[in-house]
C-alpha cells in the first residue's frame, strides 16, 4: 500500500472542471490552475481523463463521455489561456475527443463505416475503468505480505554441493586387445614402414617415361632413382630394383637399350634411336 | 539445474539403499523438509525427485509436510511448480533486522508490473495501451532487472512482438501459488476488463488483437514499430 | 506422525497485543521457529529476548520447539551459546548431489595398464619401451588412484627404479586368480583377439593418446630377450 503514489496533486480539485463556466471563485480558478500546472504529474492524457471522470462522482460504466470530453477541452483550452505547454499526445487527444464530441452530437451518418460515435465513447470508458482497474490490483498487489519484508526465506541457506565423480572402467577384454596391440605391432610394422619405402615399377615406368627422352648417351640406371631415394638404404633398394624393372620394361617395349660391362658393375641405359 | 546425464555412457546413480525400495512416506517427508528448509529458492517438483532416493512422491510427502507446518511460524508454500518454506506473514513484524529494503518503485514501474500480472503475456504496446501512455524502457528494464517479469513468446500477430510474462520470483515475492491467484483477477475477468476492448462492442474485426490493428484506434497508439524492432533482439 | 498436537492459536498476536501480557508459549514458539529460521546467524536466547515481545520466556519455548523438531528432517541445534535450525545430520546425503559417471578407460591407460600386468613388476621406463610412446604421469597416477595397480619393490638396478605391479582390486575387477592366468599372445591370436589392423589406422579411434607422445617416443625395437632378462628375477 505504501508503495503506491498517491495520484498526483489533482485530489483538491474534485469539483472544479465540472463545469468550465462555473469558475467563478478565485479558489476554484487557482485550484484549477493548479492541475494545469501539475499536467507533468500526469501519467499521459488517459490518466488524465481518469482524474478529470472522478469530479463526475459516478461509477465509471455510468460516466458521460461527452461530459468528460468537454472536461478534457475546457482543460486545454485554459491551459492554452495560461500559456502552458502541453505534450503533443494531450493535444491528439484533445482533437480526438473534439472529433468524438462531434460524432455524439450530430446524428449517425449511415454513409460513415467504422465504430459508431456510442462505440468509440464505449470504448473510451472500457479504457478508463480498466486503467483504474489495474490502479486498484497494482495498490493490492503492493499491499500483499511481501518477501523480505512480511515473509522470509531461510537465513542460513545451505547450499548443495554438487560433486561429480567419475568412475573409469574397463574390461578384461579391452586389457586383453590392449596388450595385444602392442605385442603384436611388430608383426605389421615393416610392413607399414615397408610401404612408406617402396617404389613401385609403375612409380619408376612413369619416371623414367618422362626422363629417356633425354638418355642420348649411357647412363647409369642409378641416376634415375627419384631425388631423395639414395640416401636411406631401405628405400635406396626399393628404388633400385624398381627402376631396373622398368628399365627391362622400356627395353622390352623398344624404348631402351641395356649394358652391364661386367658383373656388379654399373648398369647402364640409353635411349634407342631407330636410325642408330 | 539437472547435469545428470550429459553423455550416453554416464548413467546417474542415486545412493545405493533406495536402489530397491523407496523409504517410506514419513522419511520422504523429512527429506523433503529438510531440502526446502535448506534452500533459500524455491524447490521444483522435479529437483526433489532428482535429489531424493528413487521411487520417492514428493507430492504426496509435501502435503503431509504442508499441513505439518499449517499454522506454524514457517509455512511451507507454493510458488509456480515449486515450493518452499517461509516465515508466517504475521511474524514480519519480529524480522526488522532481516527486512531487506527493496527499491521504491516508480507508480509506471508498479503499474507496468500489475499489468503484466493480470494481462500476460502482455506487449509492449498492450501495456501501453492500457495505461495510455508510452513505457520507458528503463521501467521494463528495471522489472526483469528485479526479475519479477520476463520475456514471453512471441504473439502470433504481424510483427511477432514480444510479450512479457511474471516470474517465479514475482509469485514468490507476493506469495502467490500462480498468477491465476493474483487478487480480484476473476473478478476482472468476469467483468471484462483483463479484455482488449469492451464486451459486446466490436470496434473492428473480429478477433483484431493489437491496438495497430485497430482501424478506429484511439490516439493513444505510441509508435510501435520501433518498439518491436527494439525488442526483437532481446529475446532469450 | 502427523498427529501431533501442534497449531496453538493460529491467531496472529500483534506485538500490540502483547504490550502488557506476554503472548501464550505456543505462541512465543511460532516466533522463535520463525526467528531461527529466518536468521543468517545463530539466535542466542538474549537476542531472543530482545527481539521477542516483552514477557516472553525464550528459553522455555526453545525447548517446546526443540522437542517438536526431534527426529524431523530440521532440527534445533545449539551453536556455541546461540541456536539454530540446521537440517537432519543423516540427511545430508540430500545436500550433496553425487552422480557418478561411468566412462571408458582411455586407450593409453588400458596398454599400461596390459603391460603392468603382463609384466609386473615393471618400471615406468619398461612401460615406455614395450608401448613405445613415453607414458603420461596422469595415466600412470590415474590407475594408481583407481586402485588398480600400485607401487612394487624397488628394482635391482642402476638408479633402483619403482616398480609397478596389480593390485588385488585389478584381479577382482577383471576377475582373475591371479596376473598368471592372462592369457598369452599366442592365445589371444588364436581366441582371435587380436587386432590385425595395422597401428596406424587405430590411432584416430579413441583419441588415446596426444600425437605429440607418439612422434617424441621411443624406438620400436624392444624386444622379448630384454624383457626376459628384464624381468627374470622379479616374478611375484
Amino acid at each position: 500500500m505504501s508503495d503506491m503514489p498517491e495520484l498526483p496533486q489533482g485530489a483538491a480539485n474534485d469539483n472544479l472542471l465540472a463545469d468550465p463556466g462555473e469558475w467563478d471563485s478565485v479558489a476554484e480558478r487557482r485550484a484549477a490552475e493548479a492541475l494545469i500546472v501539475d499536467v507533468d504529474g500526469f501519467e499521459g492524457p488517459l490518466d488524465l481523463l481518469l482524474t478529470l471522470s472522478r469530479t463526475q462522482k459516478v461509477d465509471l460504466r455510468k460516466i458521460s463521455v461527452l461530459r468528460l470530453a468537454e472536461q478534457y477541452l475546457a482543460f486545454v483550452e485554459e491551459a492554452r489561456k495560461l500559456r502552458i505547454e502541453l505534450a503533443a499526445d494531450y493535444l491528439v487527444m484533445a482533437a480526438w475527443l473534439a472529433y468524438l464530441k462531434s460524432r455524439l452530437l450530430l446524428p449517425p451518418d449511415p454513409e460513415e463505416e467504422g465504430p459508431s460515435g456510442e462505440e468509440l465513447a464505449a470504448h473510451l470508458a472500457f479504457q478508463l475503468e480498466r486503467l483504474s482497474a489495474m490502479r486498484e490490483c497494482a495498490a493490492k498487489l503492493m499491499a500483499r505480505d511481501r518477501l523480505g519484508r512480511d515473509r522470509f526465506v531461510r537465513g542460513i541457506p545451505e547450499a548443495v554441493t554438487h560433486a561429480r565423480k567419475v568412475k573409469y572402467t574397463a574390461t578384461l577384454l579391452d586389457l586383453m586387445q590392449g596388450y595385444a596391440r602392442i605385442r603384436t605391432r611388430d608383426d605389421f610394422r615393416p610392413f607399414v614402414m615397408d610401404r612408406d619405402s617402396v617404389f613401385t615399377m609403375e612409380q619408376a615406368l612413369e619416371r623414367m617415361r618422362g626422363l629417356i627422352g633425354y638418355a642420348g648417351e649411357w647412363t647409369d640406371i642409378l641416376s634415375y632413382l627419384p631425388e631423395g631415394w639414395e640416401m636411406d638404404p631401405k628405400k635406396r633398394r626399393s628404388a633400385t630394383a624398381a627402376t631396373f624393372a622398368a628399365s627391362l620394361e622400356l627395353v622390352k617395349a623398344g624404348k631402351l637399350v641395356i649394358r652391364q660391362s661386367e658383373t656388379f658393375a654399373p648398369i647402364e641405359v640409353k635411349r634407342r634411336d631407330d636410325e642408330r | 539445474m539437472s547435469a545428470e546425464t550429459d553423455s550416453p555412457e554416464t548413467e546417474a546413480q542415486k545412493p545405493e539403499k533406495s536402489l530397491f525400495q523407496a523409504p517410506p512416506l514419513a522419511e520422504q517427508e523429512r527429506m523433503i523438509e529438510a531440502l526446502l528448509f535448506a534452500s533459500a529458492e524455491p524447490v521444483s517438483i522435479r529437483e526433489m525427485e532428482a535429489r531424493l532416493p528413487h521411487g520417492c512422491d514428493p507430492a504426496e510427502a509435501l502435503q503431509l509436510l504442508r499441513r505439518r507446518y499449517e499454522g506454524r511460524g514457517v509455512n511451507v508454500v507454493k510458488v509456480g511448480d515449486a515450493w518452499a518454506m517461509r516465515t508466517s506473514a504475521d511474524l514480519g513484524f519480529l524480522m526488522s533486522r532481516e527486512t531487506v529494503e527493496t527499491r521504491k518503485l516508480s507508480r509506471a514501474a508498479i503499474e507496468t508490473l500489475a499489468i503484466v500480472a493480470y494481462h500476460q503475456p502482455v506487449t509492449r504496446t498492450e501495456i501501453e495501451e492500457i495505461r495510455g501512455v508510452s513505457v520507458n524502457r528503463g521501467t521494463i528494464d528495471q522489472l526483469i532487472e528485479m526479475e519479477w517479469i520476463k520475456f514471453g513468446r512471441r504473439k502470433m500477430t504481424p510483427g511477432r512482438p514480444v510479450t512479457f510474462v511474471v516470474t517465479p520470483a514475482f509469485l514468490d515475492h507476493f506469495g502467490l501459488e500462480s498468477a491465476r491467484d493474483l487478487p480480484g483477477v476473476k473478478e476482472l475477468r468476469e467483468a471484462g476488463l483483463l479484455d482488449n476492448r469492451p464486451r459486446g462492442l466490436n470496434l473492428s474485426e473480429e478477433g483484431a488483437e493489437t491496438p495497430e490493428e485497430e482501424e478506429g484506434g484511439l490516439p493513444f497508439d505510441v509508435d510501435d514499430q520501433d518498439d518491436a524492432e527494439l525488442f526483437e533482439d532481446d529475446a532469450p
